[in-house]
Order: C-alpha cells, then structure tokens, then sequence
C-alpha cells in the first residue's frame, strides 16, 4: 500500500524505489522490454506500444475489479463471461432499438447485476467465491448463449469508437487505451485514498475485525463484486465496439489472465494485499510477452515456457523486495 | 463410398451449399486460371502442391510475407509443412516467408494481436488463418494501411477487406459431410455431435451445415445431443459412450472438434463399427489410421496446397499485379473414407 | 560442569529487521528450577523462549543443552531433545479436534497408521491428569472456549513429558480456577526435575511459584536473582527502569468519582440460545461496570451482542433511553459504542496491516479531507496513539504482525479510544498486558469515566476488578446471578463474587 | 474427519449419517441420480453406471492429489498439463523401445517430478501456489509440444489394459475404474489414517503452528505436490492407454474439473479441511450430471445453466451441514 511512501522520505532514490510495492515486477517489464527491443526494433515504437496497451486493455480492465475482490480475500472466476454476456447484451440492446449511449449504460448495469448475484450467493448463502463463480462462469456463460443462439451479432454504431477510435489521428492513442488509464487511475485512488478502500483491505485483512470495527462487510462485498462486474462489461462494450461484433467466445478463458494479472501484481490470493498499479504492470507483462512472442517468431512451446518462466520470475522479484521489509 | 465432392462458397451465404457438390479430383482442379494482365506470363510451378500458376517475373526488391498460423494440434502441422514448402518456394524469388505462431488458442484476441504485430513490421504481405469472428476489423486495418491479406481455412461469416479466402467454408463443409452420412444410411436415424467449445463460429458452422446435409434425401434423422469436447479425444470418447449407452440404435456421431478418434474408439469397444459411422474434419494422421479401418470418414481440405498456393496468389499480386482469380477460391474438399484413404496415406 | 544444567543461553542475541529484539543475553535453567523471565510487553521475553525452542535462528550467541553446544533448526530439534513449550498465541489447528491437537507431531503410531485407539485413551488420561475431564477428546477445538484452547496447549506440551518446559503467559487467558489447576501442575512437574522457564505479566503468580528470576528491558538483561531477593516495586523498578507511583493505590484512594446518576445504557431481559438468558442491567453516565464469571460463562457473548457482532435472539437495549436494535456493530457504533475483544488475533487485529492503518479503521472518516483520506493526518493520528499508550513500534508503517503481543493491544485500544465512543466494553483488556501498560490502561479507564464515558469491564482477574469497577456483575452459567453495589466493594466483595460465579450465590 | 464417528455413536441412525461431512452433497447426488433414472430408466443400467464411472476416472484420480494439495492450503493448477506431459512421455517411452511397464513407472516418475518441481519452487522460493503452478502449467504444456511436435503419438501396447480393459468380459468393469477405487481407498486411509495424514491437515490448518509442533512443512508439501504429480501420470497412462494416442490435448483444461470437484467435495480452499470420499463424490456429480445431459438431450445452454446450478445447490447444502455443527 502507499503507506510506505512515508517511510522512505529519508532514503536515496534508489532505495525508495525499490522499497515500492510494485519494483520487483517493475524490474521484470523493464528487462522485458529491454530484451525485446534489443531483439526487434520495432518493439519501441509508437505503434507497437499502443498495440501493446490496446491488446491489454480489456484484462487489464477487469483485472482492476479483480483486484478489487482479491483483496477483500475473494475471487471471481465468472469474470470472463460476463464479458461475454454484457458484450452480447450490448449489441442485442441496439439491434432492439435501444440507443447505443443508452445501451452502453444497460450494459454496465447487466454487468453490474452479474456481479451483484455473484456476492448474494457468496454473502447470503454463505458459499465459498471460488466454487460460487465457477457456477456462475458456466450459467451466465449458458445465458448469453441463450440471448444469441450462438451466432454472432453485428455492432455498428456511433458509439464504436471507444472501441476502435484514435485520438491524435488513425496513428493516435487508442480511445479504449485511455478508458483503461482513467480506470486504473480512479480504481487506484478509490483503493488507497478512500474510507471505501480502506475497508477492502479491512475485509480481507480479517473479516472479522472488519465487522467489529463497525463495517458493513457484506456491504463492502456486494460493493466489489458490483463494480468488478460493471468493469466486465465495460470491457465487453470496448470488445464489441471493436471488433463491431458480438459474439459467445470473446471472454471465455480470460478469467486466467486476469487473475494472473492480479497476483503477478503482487496481490495475495487470501486477501488483505494488492495494488492497482501492480495490476497494470502485470497486465503489461503478459501483454509484452505475447506481442514479443510474435515480434520474435517464438513457437508454441517456447510461447508457453516463455510465459510460465516470465511469470516465475516475475513473483520471484516480488518476493525478494517483499522479504526485504 | 460416396463420390468425393468439393465445398464451394465459402463465406457466402448460408443457402449457397446447393452448388457444393460439383465433382472434381485433386488433379483437375490445380493450377487453375488466374486473371493475368495481357503482358504477364504465368508458368506452372514445381511442385505437387500449387494450385495455381506463378507469374514468371522476379521482384524489384526483396519481399517480406507473414505466415500467421497457430498450433495447437496436428491440423497446424500440416499447415507448418505446407508453409516450409511455400517458403523454400519463395525463397528462391527473393521472397522472405515468416512463419509465425500466434498462439495456442483459436480466439480473436490471439489473431488480432499478431495482426497488430505484423501490421507494425510492415510485411509487404500477410497470410493468416483467422478461423474466429471478429478479426474482420484487425484484417481491414491492414488492408487500409496498404498490406494485402490473402486468409485461410477457416473465416467468419461476416466481411473484411481481405484480398482472397482459400479454404473451406464451415458451413458447406459440415454439410458434405451431413450429405455422405444421409448417402450411407438412406433410411435415417439417430445421430449425435461433438462440438469442439459452445459459441464458436467454426464448430456451430459446421454443426448447422452437417444437420442440413442430413436433410438432403429427405429421410428422417433425429439428434439425439450436441456436447462440447474442448478438443479432447478422452471427452470424445465419453460422450460417444453416452450417446451409445443412450441410443443403441444410433447411426452417426459427428465430431466438428478435434480428437476424432475417441468417437471411434468409443464405437469399435461398443462393437458397432458397422451400425454407427464416426464422420469429421482433417486429414491428419491420426484420423487416416482409423479412416483405413473403414471406421471413420473425414473431409479433407488439401491443408499443405492451400498453404503452398496462398503464397503463389500473394507473389501473383505482389510482382505481377495478379489478382485471384476470385475472392474465395475453395479448398479441394473431399470426403476421405477407406476407399480412397490409400491417397493420403 | 553442573549436572543439574538443563540449558544456558550464552550472549545471545537475536535481531529483527529494524528490531534489536534481544542483545547478548545470559541465561540458566536447572532441573527443578522455576525460572520466571520477567519484563515490559517487547522486552523480548517470548523471543527468547522462542529461541530456546527453535522456532527460529538466534543472530549470534550459543545455546547449550545439558552441557553439550546445540543449534536448532526447526523445533522438531528442540523436541527431540526433550524441550517444551506453551506459546503465548494460540498455535492449535481449529478445524481440527482436541486428541489430534494433543499428538500432532508425535503421534502414537504403528508404522504410519496411527493407532487411533492409544490417542484417544491417552487423551483422556492426561485430560484427566490435568482434571480437565470437562473437555471431551472429540470436540472440533474451533467450538472451544479460550480458556479451553489454552488448557489444551498445555496438556498438548506437556503430552510430550519434556525434560525442560516454557510457559509463555499461560495464564493470561485462564481465570482463578484454571489458574490454580496449573499452579499444581508446575509444581508437579518441578517435583519430577523439571525445568521451567515461566512468564507472566501476574506478578503474584510470580512470587508463587518462581525460584529464580530474570528481567529483560527492551531486549537487554537486566539482573537474575532468587526470587527472595525481589518483591512488586522492584520487580516493576527492574523491568520499566524508573519508579512507578503506586497508581494502583492512588486510584483507589483519590481518583474514584461517582458516576452520574443518568443512565446511558439499559438492557432488559437479554437472550440468546446457547450463551446466556435473561440478562438486565443498567450503566449509569461514567461508571465502571465489572463482569465478574468463571471461564464460559457468557460474558464476551453479552458484551458480542449488545456490540451486534452476534446479536440477540430476545431482548430490549436502550441507549441513552432511546431502543436501540443492534443487528451489526455499526449500528452500535454509531450510537456511541465500542467493544475491544477478547480474542485480538482472531477479532481485533489486520495482522498484515500496518499499525496505522489498524489504529485508524474504525474512525478513518475522521482522517478525510472532502471524499480522499488524508494520508497526513492518519500517521498523525497514528503516532499520537502511539506515543500517548507507548506503544513499542519501529514506525507506525510496520506490519502489526511484528509487534508482541502486548502492544498489539494497545493499538486496539487506541483505535477504541480515537473513537470516543459514550460507552466503551472492554473484554479482558490486560490480557497480556504488563504492568507498566496496565497502569497506563488503568489511568486511561480512569479518566474515561471522568470525562464521562461509561466502562463496560470484562476482566478475569478479580484484584482488577475490584480496583476499577463501580460495580461488579456476576455471570455463571449464561445467567446473572449477582450485583456487588459499590457500597459493598469491600474486603470481603472478592469472597462474594467467588461465590456467585460458582453458582452457590 | 474421523473424529467425528466417534462421537456419532450413541445417536440415531439418521443423525448419524446426517453428522458425515460428506452428507449434503451425498443427498444432492442422489436425488441427482433419482431424477435422472425417472426421466430416463437407461440411467440405472449397469452398463450406463460403467460409463459415468469410467468418464470421472481421471477426474477422480487427480482430485485425489488436488485433495491433498487443497488441504495443506496449497492448489495445483498444472494437473492438466502434467496429465498431457506423463502421457506423452508413456507413448514417447514405448516408441523408443522402453518396455511397457518399465515405461509406466518412468511415467509415474515424471508426474512425480513436476510435482516436486511445483513444490520445490513454491517452498524455496517461497512463492505463492496459485501463481507457481499457473506457471509451470504453461511450462510444462510447453514440455509436452517440445516432446511430440504438436503430433500425437500412437500407443499400443499389453499394457493398454489400464486403460481400456474391462473385467468380467467386455461388458464388465472397467479396469480403470478399480484403479480409481484403489486410489480412493489408499487415499482415504493415507489421509484420515496416518501420521502423514494428520500433518497433512495441520500444515493447512495452521502452517505455523505445525512447524511449532514439530512437522517438517515442506517436506509434508513436497509429497503432496509429488503425490499429485505421481496420481496425474496415472491419470495421463490410464487416457493414453484408453485412446490408444498421446496427443497434446487430452488434459486441457481439467485442473477446473479437478479443483471443481475437490470443492464439492468438502474442502476449504484455505487449507485444512476435505475428504477424498468428497472428492469422489463431487467428481461423480459432474460425472452424473454430463451423462444425463446426453440422456435428457439438454440443449447446449441448459446444459451450461444446469452444471452451474447444480454446483451451487451441492455447495449449498455441503453448507447447510457444516453450519449445523
Ligand atoms: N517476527 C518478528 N519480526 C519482527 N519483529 C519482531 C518479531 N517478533 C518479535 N519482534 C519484535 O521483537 C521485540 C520483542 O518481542 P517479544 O515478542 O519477544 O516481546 P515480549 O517480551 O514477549 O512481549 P509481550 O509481553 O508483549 O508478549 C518486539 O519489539 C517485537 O516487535
Ligand atoms: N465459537 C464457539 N462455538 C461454540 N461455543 C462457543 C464458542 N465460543 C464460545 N462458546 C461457548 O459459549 C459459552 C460462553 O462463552 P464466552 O466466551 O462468552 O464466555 P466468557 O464468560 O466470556 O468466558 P471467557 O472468560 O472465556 O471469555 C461457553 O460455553 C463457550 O464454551
Ligand atoms: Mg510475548
Ligand atoms: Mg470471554
């Protein structure tokens, strides 16, 4: 957490930096983006690194509510197909008639309602999140199939260009990039700088202590599964928009990297620890290596023992500045 | 066995299967007829596998053509030998092919990422086998910033700019092999489907066009499920088995996913190899072995030519100026069974 | 060399990051011996132990075992050599029942089977040995009561009959009967040559049952002596480096102030199934009101669910004559409330958290400014708690984990305090607690009351209660059986109490 | 646990049975398994049975190792992978001439070694099991390719009748099946028996306070990551030996089912509870529950739906058990 800043107001730059949270990880991507430069040029430039942060938009997006439900000692494996759903939802609506501003904000409400059952289960019954959203996964992934028939919905519309529109020209900066900044940096400041983040770590640092020192925990947790839900389909709409097509396999198997994404952030899978700014960082790792594997014309099973060891090394970083403490 | 037949009208229409029976062989259809302009001179090529003639004339400078394919399982095998042939072809015309592996999974986000990464290298040209919906936008986008994209085997329904399709429309694919399998049992039936994974264009294609090739003589046919396999021939097998266990008067199982060879596993231990036929996709060689023990049928669609000859239709383009001489080209598509399986062996 | 010598400590030292935690310290323990470590919650008491039984490495120093130089590396080492110990955290395994506690690591075993029989019997044998007969060997330890948990720490240590045995404040969690029934255990076991490292911030248990006794400060040896040589003022002298004004003393004489005659809280016929049953009482505007009972007789679930952590199934509270429903702690804390809870590690602490943020989560409205926390004002907040209860802390950013047991309490505490809640419930606040803090916390309750908050005090051990309280109700069973008025806080109150709280009353 | 039987004797049978911790979902199976026989009788066939318990055999045997692995606190995600790899390698093994079962050993071997692998980086380096193993997932798929070259390899040997023979003639019991039951049975008493069983437990259930009793913690999570890397190789011999072919694919995407049925089962994915007897009983309602979609002809997106319900109402009432003690 940002707490640490304070402590290192008397330490040498270099100290400082590496006594943030994120460094290890950091470290990884630099060395990454070192070596793949290195190697192919075209890795550092322009277009290649809007390429980079389009592609990881959409993970990076719903890993920011992820991360979320991480720290209150959660987990969402559903994640992915409400992408789907919301996305398919979102052209359904505007080839119903809706408009598509109008769409748009029914679709943040059909993820937000995803997410919203997904903690009713959890709070009211009392399940455990893994098991309850590997349920969910499949019903919300048999819903949008339900909605589609499995076949593909066209999506044309004015409001594709947070999908598909540049800022600065057809070269510009993605539209969607700067929708995934905006998030990151609202999610940031919502998890370190207000009563409501404070209480996501109080969650998962103890629920218990949490309730006793008067949170309303379940509120707390309908609250991230909530908005994680409403950042699915946020990421469904960018998808849709651009690809202008709906379809039922856009998320599926997604909710792998963005839970990797979380943790490789340095997030701890039984709550009370995690960063927003790691979760960039994480993202961007595994967005680089599958830019990289193509850029280096890595075949398939060095693609995955790239991505196995990069992963490795990257916690491991995370470990040794973490230890240091 | 049923005459072989060929799948036309790729990415068309869902209706065009009608004209998709037209008989060919592998022979006659190769080196077809491109649409030279009057001062280029087009020569056939050396080798088994080009289904179209080269354009005899040498590049002003060296060209550089990205190969983007994928691999997961052994259809991609015969992708990459394809792609080795062509590239040792183009070579020889100071052509550079980049054979690249997108990944392991068959979804849009994995084509549109190595389009980027192709479309920032700046490849006089690229080759990608998109198979998913929604990579039409990546496609056009390098088409609008001037690289020609030939695709194969497998494309969406909907529209991109791309320059040629050669391959096999999903669809009329499935419903050849509907058609052989109505052919065989002219008296109806029961038959089950293994899909590869719920949603995806390919395999729901497939599965539409197999019902309706079913359809053709008018007999009835009843379905008796459609389960998702995940490409595994472990799940396959399963499922077989149920749907064996379930309906022992079943006639067909039809596997649009990978891992054949566990429905016919499944049907040789039930001791049902002559009631129930095991039909699916791909010449590969695990599916041969069974297709030689009359247990199994399966399309083909001339993997290695299609690759060979999406390079030569690029060179056409790129030095000659040539275009295909259609937008889809179909792959030759034939119904192996143990009657003309010796071919492929 | 000595043959009664049963392990020496030679200028050992043991280093944390950013905490010199122990440095160069001597010590000796005899067969038969009771060697009681004494000092200031963080003076280092539970690291040496800690070291003694190899939970980890000391950073320089020897360690000698009958005479012969040892190097643990895990406490499987220490055990096989016959040393014991009853950690001052709870170290069972809650999914888990009594009998598997008690042989986890040294289970009767045939092979690898385990020979279920001889663990349940042997069980039962030593619960008996140790007239725990009340605790059955099947009973999932997670429904245990705290007291229960700790007495099965310490039939689990004692399973292993070691040569050398530490308690680390085993008896912080036990009222006067357990108490008394590990007294006899101690001695039991300095009859049979024993030796026995004892810690505990009670001093009389101290003067009990001590032969020698050593002093630590802030991580340094002070002085070892017999215990002859030592009584309460010095003991206290030793181990806080300065004289403490007798305060004990001086708040009973001077201090004590009426409370108000306004009554803040009312509770009627309180219920709940299971715990306790028709519970009434009244809490007047600055008063004391003690919870006197022997272990499991309902008073944490009383103050639970007047707090709303557990709410009750029947009965009326009144705040400041306004009925209150109390479905979650929140509500209670927006009506001026606090509770500080038995169990910290379990109910009160974020152990991963920094010290600021666990002193600052339940008023962390207060560090807004407009919608953002400002982080400025929870450090400051943050370090005045820590400089007004002297909490033992690097920085304030430190994880809560690292600090002892002590002044991990004292961070609760002051969350409670920044609060400034109208009536605060505190349940068993001097668990732990040396005598330094528990002045300090005894001047704090104080002075609450005389600024007009009303106390709510659970507490097991009577002296203090006696010392603080107004009044003193009396649990047994789930029910109230008694109120000992001021008016009869006298010298015989202590005889009264006992006997209500053992149902004779 | 076991303790509990003990203190179930002086109740009434049904008491009794309803005090087992398998109960709740046993009931979910079971009334799973009655609708499916009435709305189709070929449900309660003989043969019909073999196929259900056939199809949950590797399921089944790796949730055995998963269970160990979920109970220290840890998860395994590479089990899939390692299936693929072991498999492989058994067919690899033959085609270079190693005898069958000489080869079946090695086989068990290399599980094991993947195992140790995951285990010995989680320890070490003292990284998180979630991460570590989502790693070495990717690794060792990467393996499996370097092996094969994407192509699947043949596999016929005597030894096929791990996987394919049946006892009591060919409509008989699968061999398969009696090796997953052996495992169960070994498993169960491994856990709820024996000394390692009871370290098991208490390194999830507190790993501090284990090492406080004398238990060697990673040596305890060397075995079980060994364990299950071992009982996945048999899972992967026992696929290779049925299909008769080692191919890439066969075990993608199982460490879902196989956590998936742990969970049902009974365990607590923080360590320090489960059953292996829940273990098989949640694999078998996965198992029910994909043989009566064939059976009832569910359409593709009830099929989706259904799986995800039933999952929630098994947990549900695996919930309602444990909230009763
Ligand atoms: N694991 C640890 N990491 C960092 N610091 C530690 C650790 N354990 C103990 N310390 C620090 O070492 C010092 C001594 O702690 P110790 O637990 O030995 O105190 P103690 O005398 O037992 O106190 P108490 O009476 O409160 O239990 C304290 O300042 C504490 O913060
Ligand atoms: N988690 C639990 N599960 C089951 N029973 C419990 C639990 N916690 C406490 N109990 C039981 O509830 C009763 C009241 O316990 P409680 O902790 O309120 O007593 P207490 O008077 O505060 O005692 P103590 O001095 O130990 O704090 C006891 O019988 C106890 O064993
Ligand atoms: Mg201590
Ligand atoms: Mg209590």
């Amino acid at each position: 957490m940002d707490a640490e800043v304070k402590e290192t107001k008397r330490m040498s730059p270099l100290k400082k930096a590496a006594s943030v949270n994120e460094f290890g990880i950091l470290i990884a991507l630099i060395v990454l983006c070192v070596v793949l430069g290195l190697a192919n040029p075209v890795f550092f430039t322009f277009g290649n690194a809007m390429n980079v942060l389009r592609q990881i938009t959409l993970v990076a997006i719903m890993a920011v509510g992820e991360a979320f439900i991480i720290i209150t000692g959660g987990i969402d494996l559903s994640v992915g197909s409400t992408m789907t759903l919301s996305g398919i939802m979102m052209a359904f609506f505007v080839a119903s008639g809706v408009d598509p501003t109008a769409a748009l904000v029914l679709t943040l409400g059909v993820g937000l309602l995803c997410g919203l059952c997904n903690s009713l289960l959890i709070v009211k019954l009392n399940l455990n999140a893994f098991i309850t959203t590997l349920a969910t996964m499949n019903i919300i992934k048999g819903f949008a199939y339900l909605v589609t028939g499995g076949l593909p919905i066209k999506f044309d519309s004015y409001i594709n260009f947070i999908g598909n529109g540049t800022i600065g020209g057809a070269d510009g900066v993605p539209v969607s990039v700067i929708i995934m900044f905006a998030v990151i940096i609202v999610g940031h400041i919502l998890l370190n700088r207000t009563v409501f983040g404070k209480k996501v770590f109080a969650v998962g640092g103890n629920e218990r202590s949490a309730k006793l020192s008067g949170i309303r925990t379940e509120r707390v947790k309908y609250t991230v599964y909530s908005i994680a839900g409403a950042l699915c389909a946020l990421a469904g709409a960018i998808c849709v928009c651009n690809l202008s097509i709906a379809d039922n396999s856009s998320g599926s198997g997604m909710e792998m990297d963005v839970i990797a994404a979380v943790v490789i952030g340095g997030a701890s899978l039984s709550g009370g620890k995690g960063s927003i700014v790691g979760v960039l960082i994480g993202a961007a790792i595994m967005g680089v290596l599958k830019n990289g594997f193509v850029l280096l014309k890595f075949s398939t099973y060095w693609q995955m023992i790239t991505l196995g060891a990069v992963i490795i090394v990257a916690v491991v970083l995370d470990g040794i500045r973490n230890r240091k403490i | 066995g049923c005459a072989a037949q060929t799948a036309s009208e790729p990415s068309a229409s869902t209706e065009a299967s009608a004209e998709t029976s037209a008989s060919a062989s592998a022979e006659e259809s190769a080196s077809s007829e491109a649409n030279a302009p009057e001062d280029v001179e087009m020569v056939p090529v050396d080798s088994e596998y080009a289904r179209v003639d080269m354009v005899n004339k040498e590049p002003e400078k060296p060209l550089r053509l990205a190969f983007l394919s994928l691999q997961n399982n052994a259809f991609f095998d015969l992708v990459a030998q394809g792609a080795e042939l062509g590239k040792q072809l183009m070579a020889e015309h100071n052509v550079t092919v980049d054979y690249i592996v997108m990944g392991d999974t068959m979804d849009a986000q994995t084509v549109n990422t190595a389009m980027d990464a192709a479309i920032v290298q700046q490849y006089d040209g690229i080759i990608v086998t998109p198979f998913s919906v929604g990579t039409e936008a990546y496609i056009d986008k390098a088409v609008d910033a001037g690289i020609p994209v030939i695709t194969l085997y497998g494309e969406s329904t909907e529209p991109s700019k791309r320059m040629l399709f050669i391959g096999q429309d999903a669809y009329s694919a499935g419903k050849i092999v509907g058609e052989y399998v109505a052919d065989k049992y002219p008296e109806g039936g029961k038959y089950g489907i293994v899909t590869g994974v719920f949603g995806v264009e390919v395999f729901e294609g497939r599965n539409s066009g197999f019902k309706d090739g079913l359809a053709k003589n008018g007999a009835k046919w009843e379905e008796v499920g459609i389960m998702e396999s995940g490409d595994s021939a472990d799940k396959v097998y399963s499922i077989t088995k149920d749907y064996l266990t379930a309906n022992p008067d079943l006639k067909a199982v039809y596997v649009s996913s990978g891992g054949n060879y566990g429905a016919s596993k499944a049907i040789e231990e039930k001791g049902l190899s002559d009631q129930v036929i095991s039909a699916g996709h791909d010449e590969v060689p695990d599916n041969l072995e069974y297709v030689a023990d009359g247990q199994m049928v399966v399309i083909s669609q001339d993997t290695m030519g299609v690759a060979v000859s999406s390079l030569i239709y690029m060179y056409n383009y790129l030095v000659g100026g040539v275009e295909p001489e259609s937008d889809v080209i179909p792959s030759n598509s034939f119904m192996i069974d143990k009657d003309n399986v010796s071919d492929y062996l | 060399m000595d043959q009664d010598m049963l392990i020496e400590l030679k200028n050992v030292s043991k280093h944390f990051p950013g905490v010199k935690a122990l440095q160069d310290v001597n010590l000796q323990v005899k067969k038969g011996e009771v060697h009681a470590i004494l000092g200031e919650n963080g003076a280092g008491k539970s690291t040496i132990m800690n070291i003694m039984f190899g939970t980890y490495p000391q950073t320089e120093g020897k360690i000698f075992w009958k005479g012969k130089e040892v190097r643990f590396r895990t406490p499987l080492d220490a055990q096989n050599m016959g040393i014991g110990m009853v950690h001052q955290e709870n170290s069972l395994f809650p999914f888990l029942d009594v009998q598997n506690n008690i042989f986890m690591g040294h289970y009767p075993a045939s092979g690898a089977m385990i020979k279920r029989d001889e663990v349940k019997r042997k069980t039962v044998e030593l619960l008996e040995e140790l007239h725990l007969e009340h605790i059955r060997p099947g009973t999932t330890v997670a429904d245990l009561g705290m007291a229960d948990k700790q007495l099965i720490e310490i039939a689990k240590a004692l399973s292993q009959h070691p040569d050398f045995i530490m308690f680390d404040e085993p008896t912080a969690a036990l009222t006067n009967k357990e108490t008394a029934i590990l007294m006899d255990i101690i001695r039991d076991l300095k009859q049979k040559g024993v030796g026995i490292v004892y810690v505990s911030h009670r001093l009389n248990e101290i003067f009990k049952l001590a032969d020698t006794v050593t002093i630590l400060r802030d991580g340094q040896h002070v002085v070892t002596g017999p215990v002859g040589d030592f009584d309460n003022d010095k003991v206290v002298q030793y181990m806080v480096g300065r004289q403490l004004d007798d305060q004990m003393h001086s708040l009973k004489k001077n201090a004590k102030h009426g409370p108000e005659d306004k009554t803040i809280l009312e509770v009627r016929s309180l219920s709940k199934k299971g715990a306790f049953e028709d519970v009434s009482f009244e809490l007047k505007k600055g008063e004391v009101l003690g919870f006197a009972g022997l272990v499991g007789a309902g008073r944490s679930e009383i103050l639970e669910a007047i707090f709303g952590y557990e709410p009750a199934d029947s009965g009326e509270i009144f705040v400041e004559g306004k009925k209150m429903n109390m479905v979650h702690p929140q509500v209670a804390t927006e009506a001026g409330l606090g509770l500080i809870p038995e169990e910290r590690k379990v109910k009160g602490l974020f152990l991963e958290l920094s010290v600021r943020d666990n002193i600052n989560i339940a008023t962390i409205r207060e560090c807004k400014t407009g919608t953002l926390v400002n982080r400025k004002k929870e450090i400051e907040r943050a370090e005045q708690s820590v400089k007004q209860l002297n909490i033992k802390t690097p920085t304030v950013e430190k994880a809560i984990i690292n600090l002892s047991g002590g002044n991990q309490q004292k961070a609760i505490l002051s969350r409670w305090l920044l609060a400034k809640p109208k009536i605060l419930m505190l349940d068993e606040p001097t668990h732990g607690i040396d005598v330094g803090a528990k002045a300090e916390i005894y001047s704090i309750i104080d002075n609450l009351t005389k600024e007009g908050v009303s106390v709510i005090l659970v507490s097991s051990e009577l002296p203090e209660l006696l010392l603080l309280s107004d009044r003193i109700a009396i649990m047994y069973h789930g029910k109230m059986t008694g109120i000992v008025e001021r008016s009869e806080l006298n010298d015989d109150a202590q005889e009264v109490i006992m006997r209500y709280a053992t149902g004779q009353g």
